[in-house]
């Protein structure tokens, strides 16, 4: 990837004629990353969670069984692509690809070192949370075009609980946006046209860490909290899994789905977490801003860091209630990061 | 009903609920047509009545408001001896011991009376001995097959079914 | 007030819980890994049924008594057997069990009166059909002639033996009125210790292995 | 004989014509129904109007096979009623023979027996709890769960050559005797489970604030639907009434040991989780004081029987099971074949309460009571 052009320049030169093939390059190699990283994910999860449990997990394919989940993978592609009668069609089918294409779309924009991003939106950071919404209407698609009670069960509580969550996740990402704007502005060499950094976009985000040398995290401990417990009701991981809580609702919006339909939303699954981790790590823990090491290094560090806390999370706690999810949601958390937005426009108009 | 009952029997005082346990056991005795004391070390209970079907809810009104417990319904198929189901009822006090066997008899193909307005616990009881024995309860809510499939068109208990004299044989 | 307390303890409790799974995170797994390490067997350990072999016999001892069949709660027993030509000890030809029925409760080992019957120590059974109505008596059957052969010896061995004691008895008896007492008491003694030695020797057998 | 006319359904299931109402067919095959339950449930939403408990889906016809074999055949059936208390039900089974039939049990045979069973009663609950958690979608303290237990399997597996269907007892005695090797290794597991494990499971999990928060006032059991409904065991004690057959009437050599009765007046999921870790406790002590006081001695009386033949009569005899009491009640005609062999199982009553204790409560909710109360299908469906 370090190969690729970064996008500044890039995008310039390659508008004439080659943008086709660099798009083409682009995703091909953001597939293969989410791939191996889902396949990465899956088998960690697996690990941490066997470890947590004073169990091995998975040992017989390859190292500490590392290769466990390529095998699952061919497993699942094999396998019988169930589809139960009465479903609704066209809703049913789209909805594994209406979950996962979006996911693809949001890590093209992620800057993982200062010349290493392969589209530079000025809105990143907005397309990033109007991506991960999109995937939202895949689960309900899926939830109602199985024609099965759990299955739509699943799919209201996600929609809900996505929709819910959304709010503090936006507003705790707000304060660092705010913050941005907010102190003394960090200008950007643009293209040889100078710019102040602007607090929309992830790549000025993780430049302005990189200038002031500390991290958001430590002006706003509070937004990064919230944003990390929304960020895990986002992705629908427990202990706010309600949609698919395998001991209420069976699988869930996914219970009609098998082979490789079903791979699909497990790989969104992930691909959600590793999103979710990677607006985290940009927003409050500086991108790439680190010392001695390169900055992809740092980037993907501290990404998978917050992954491991993520499945930490999950093989810790018991699942919640769908109301006390809900009214978690909008008495803690969503007058918590309005009063931390607050305050954080009061210290800045005061400085 | 609605008085949390064994609030009551942890009030009132060891002496009072012997005293109640012996009203009790003379006012069913009343009711039954025989009734006796038997031996709790050998046995495991200590009255034993022999009632009238008609009778079972008026003395399960008196245990009831006693506040004993009831532990089981069940049935015996005496229809080769005596013709009859013998309804078998436990009934026993939480705070005190004293456990109450009622047998009625009822003929096989005749109604009991359901006692399930004032004990649910019948509920299930009763569905078990009519999926096991036949025996119909008037009365009941939900009478239907309890642990056989709904379909059965036999009674699993009756010693008619399922001999093992009758098993097929294996080669 | 109550409200922040509320959600602080919560919060608390919450980092406890993660304290405890991060400690668990680095402890040693307690898990076997199975087909490649196998658990110690327990002494008590109870797999198929099987006929003890003793030593001093190199057979079993089974007479086709039949009481381990009728106590079967699972039916799964299956015994022929009886008198066999040239000696007086009965024998079992077919003993048969179905493993597929057993439920391995040991009620026929209670029962058995020869004490011939335990647990063996298989682990690890497993198969693709459910043919699992196993021959007993097939580690056996090739030693069987020799069994016969030589329980014939020692019958005669000891039925011998008896006479020469009943002689010796007889002779005695000449001097002495209590002979018949005498004979009945050393025979009734000597039934009684072999029943025991048996019994003893099937135990050790049981406790060896 | 015929098929009977199909009795009306039930009532309360009946549709309303509402159209926001729709069924729910929770079970037989479902992630958390314990095997094999079947909850009908008649939603608006994800709320629960009523539920209706399906059961016999494991039914085996254990009262049939005890009027076709004798006495002692029956043996094996008792610890396959309920597979996760089997000693219990199965020692339960051999104190009633002994009872009827005046069977001398000696003393060390009745201390084993006390070990075993209250062992079993701790792995049993250990079992609840990590399923219970489960059912929350707390999968790590099953595992954590699973781990003690298999300390307690593999202790009993030492002297029984069992792990789950033990068939240990025997009319009289014990098959087999304890060792000294089984005395440590039981003292080993009371020390680890007293002083590790229970403080942590309540730390990890009783303090829990979500944990609290799913079980707090859920699943209230009042007194009055348990005395109704013949409630017994911890979901009894949950309510206030500190009813255990241990103590009100003492069998087998109960009344020697010291140990309590937990209660809680809440009646609630959390009010039984307490409970139980409780007991827990409280079985450990018994379990120390029955080793402490192990006498030497036979196993089995000197001269067993060989046929039982219980005098005819009715008789009833009751124990405490890991959820509840648990009643054997014989018919016998003075052959050795009982005429009508009754198993009151707890686990029955206790979900038969369910309908009153589910309605209106939440999807989630169900999940958390049904397997707060400890169902155990095999022993409701015989």
């Amino acid at each position: 990837m370090s190969n690729l052009p970064t996008a500044p320049e890039t995008l310039a030169d390659y508008v004439s004629g080659n943008l086709w093939l660099f798009f083409a390059i682009a995703t091909a190699a953001i597939m293969g990353y989410l791939t191996l990283n889902a396949l990465f994910l899956i088998w960690l999860e697996r690990k941490i969670s066997a470890h947590i449990q004073r169990r091995l997990g998975p040992m017989e394919v390859g190292w500490h069984g590392v290769l466990q989940t390529v095998a699952d993978m061919l497993k699942l592609l094999s396998k019988q692509l169930v589809t139960p009668r009465a479903i609704d069609k066209p809703l049913y089918h789209l909805a594994p690809v209406v979950v996962f294409a979006p996911v693809i779309a949001s890590v093209a924009m992620f800057p993982f070192a200062e010349d290493l991003v392969i589209l530079d939106i000025e809105l990143s950071l907005a397309y990033v949370f109007v991506f991960g919404g999109i995937g939202i209407i895949g689960i309900f698609m899926a939830g109602w075009g199985s024609n099965n009670k759990y299955a739509l069960l699943g799919a209201m509580r996600s929609v809900a609980q996505n929709i819910s969550y959304e709010i503090p996740l936006i507003l705790s990402a707000l304060s660092v946006v705010l913050l941005v704007s907010g102190l003394e502005p960090v200008i950007i060499n643009d293209n040889d046209q100078l710019r102040p950094a602007s607090g929309i976009s992830l790549i000025d985000i993780a430049i302005v860490q990189d200038a002031k040398g500390w991290w958001f995290v430590l002006v706003q401990p509070v937004a990064a909290l919230i944003y990390f417990i929304a960020a895990v009701a986002e992705t629908n991981r427990a202990p706010f899994d309600i949609p698919e809580a395998e001991s209420e609702l069976v699988a869930g919006f996914h219970t009609e789905y098998s082979g490789m339909r079903f791979a699909m939303f497990f790989f969104a699954e992930y691909t959600n977490m590793i999103i979710v981790s990677m607006v985290a790590t940009v927003l409050f823990f500086g991108g790439w801003s680190g010392p001695l090491l390169p900055g992809p290094v740092w980037f993907f560090g501290k990404t998978y860091l917050l992954i491991g806390g993520m499945m930490w999370f999950r093989w810790t706690f018991p699942r919640l209630r769908f109301d006390q999810l809900m009214s978690f949601c909008w008495t803690v958390l969503i007058p918590l990061s309005i009063v931390n937005l607050l305050v954080t426009a009061l210290v800045l108009e005061l400085l | 009903m609605s008085k949390p009952r064994a609030e009551a029997e942890h009030d009132s005082d060891e002496h009072e609920t012997e005293k109640m346990s012996r009203i009790l056991g003379s006012s069913v005795a009343e009711l039954a047509e025989s009734s006796e004391h038997a031996d709790y070390a050998k046995y495991g209970y200590h009255h034993v009545y022999l009632a009238n079907i008609e009778s079972i809810p008026e003395i399960t009104r008196h245990f009831f408001d006693a506040g004993y417990l009831l532990e089981m319904v069940t049935c015996q198929d005496r229809r080769d001896d005596a013709g009859t189901m013998r309804l078998v009822y436990t009934f026993n006090h939480l705070a005190h011991l004293d456990r109450h066997l009622v047998h009625a008899d009822v003929a096989a193909d005749a109604e009991a009376p359901s006692i399930t307005s004032l004990y649910q616990a019948a509920d299930w009881f009763e569905r078990e001995v009519y999926d096991m024995y036949g025996v119909r309860f008037s009365g009941h809510p939900n009478l239907k097959r309890i642990l056989l499939p709904e379909d059965a068109d036999f009674y699993a208990l009756r010693k008619d079914f399922g001999r093992i004299e009758d098993a097929p044989q294996e080669s | 007030m109550r409200y922040v307390r509320r959600v602080l303890g919560g919060l608390i409790s919450l980092f406890v819980g993660l304290s405890i799974t991060l400690r668990e995170l680095f402890k040693k797994p307690v898990t076997l890994q199975y087909p490649h390490e196998k658990p110690s067997l327990s002494p008590a350990y109870r797999s198929a049924i099987k006929l003890i072999r003793f030593d001093e016999t190199n057979s079993h001892d089974c007479v086709a008594c039949l009481a381990c069949q009728k106590i079967c709660p699972s039916f799964c027993i299956d015994i022929e057997g009886g008198k066999v030509e040239g000696i007086k000890k009965k024998r079992a030809t077919k003993f048969t069990m179905d493993f597929a029925l057993c439920s391995l409760c040991g009620l026929c080992i209670d029962v058995c009166p020869t004490v011939t019957l335990e647990y063996s120590k298989l682990y690890d059974e497993a198969g693709y059909n459910r043919d699992w109505n196993m021959d007993l008596l097939e580690e056996f059957t090739d030693y069987e002639e020799q069994f016969i052969t030589e329980q014939r010896e020692r019958e005669e061995k000891a039925a011998a033996e008896k006479k020469a004691k009943a002689a010796a008895a007889k002779a005695k008896a000449g001097k002495n009125e209590k002979a018949g007492k005498n004979e009945k008491a050393g025979k009734n003694e000597k039934a009684g210790k072999n029943e025991k030695a048996d019994k003893v020797g099937g135990q050790a057998e049981e406790g060896e292995a | 004989m015929s098929t009977e006319p199909n009795p009306e359904p039930n009532p309360a299931m009946a549709p309303d014509g509402d159209p926001e109402v729709y069924y729910l067919n929770m079970g037989p095959q479902h992630p958390s129904m314990h095997g094999v339950l079947r909850l009908v449930l008649k939603m608006r939403g994800e709320e629960i109007l009523e539920a209706e408990p399906v059961i016999g889906y494991a039914h085996r016809a254990h009262e049939k096979m005890a009027e076709n074999r004798n006495y002692l055949m029956f043996l094996p059936n008792t610890s396959r009623v309920d597979y996760l208390s089997g000693m219990i039900y199965n020692i339960a089974y051999c104190q009633a023979i002994e009872k009827i039939m005046d069977i001398e049990v000696p003393e060390r045979a009745e201390y084993i027996r006390i070990i075993a069973c209250e062992l079993n009663r701790i792995s049993s609950h250990l079992l609840w709890f990590g399923t219970f958690l489960l059912d929350l979608g707390g999968i790590t303290p099953f595992l954590y769960c699973f781990d003690d237990r298999e300390e307690i399997l593999d202790i009993l597996d030492s002297v029984t050559g069992s792990r789950l269907t033990y068939s240990y007892g025997r009319f009289g005695g014990v098959t087999m005797d304890v060792d000294s090797a089984f005395v440590a290794r039981t003292r080993a597991f009371l020390a680890r489970m007293r002083d590790e494990r229970l403080p942590k499971y309540r730390r990890l999990v009783g303090d829990n604030v979500i944990f609290r928060e799913r079980c707090e006032g859920v699943g209230v059991i009042t007194r009055d639907v348990a005395f109704r409904y013949g409630v017994t065991g911890p979901c009894l004690r949950s309510t206030g009434v500190a009813y255990d057959v241990r103590r009100a009437e003492p069998y087998s050599i109960y009344d020697r040991f010291e140990f309590k009765i937990p209660t809680r007046v809440e009646g609630d999921t959390m009010a039984r989780f307490d409970l139980r870790i409780e007991e827990m406790e409280e079985s450990c002590k018994i379990v120390e004081q029955a080793v402490d006081g192990l006498p030497e001695g036979p196993i089995m009386p000197a001269k067993p029987k060989k046929r039982y033949r219980p005098p005819a009569g009715e008789y009833y005899f009751a124990v405490e099971s890991a959820r509840g009491h648990f009643g054997t009640y014989i018919i016998s005609d003075g052959t050795d074949v009982p005429v009508k062999l009754k198993l009151r199982t707890p686990s029955f009553s206790n979900l038969s309460s369910m309908p009153d204790v589910l309605r209106n409560t939440m999807v989630a909710d169900t999940i958390a009571i049904v397997g707060s109360i400890d169902v155990v299908m095999p022993e409701i469906d015989r």
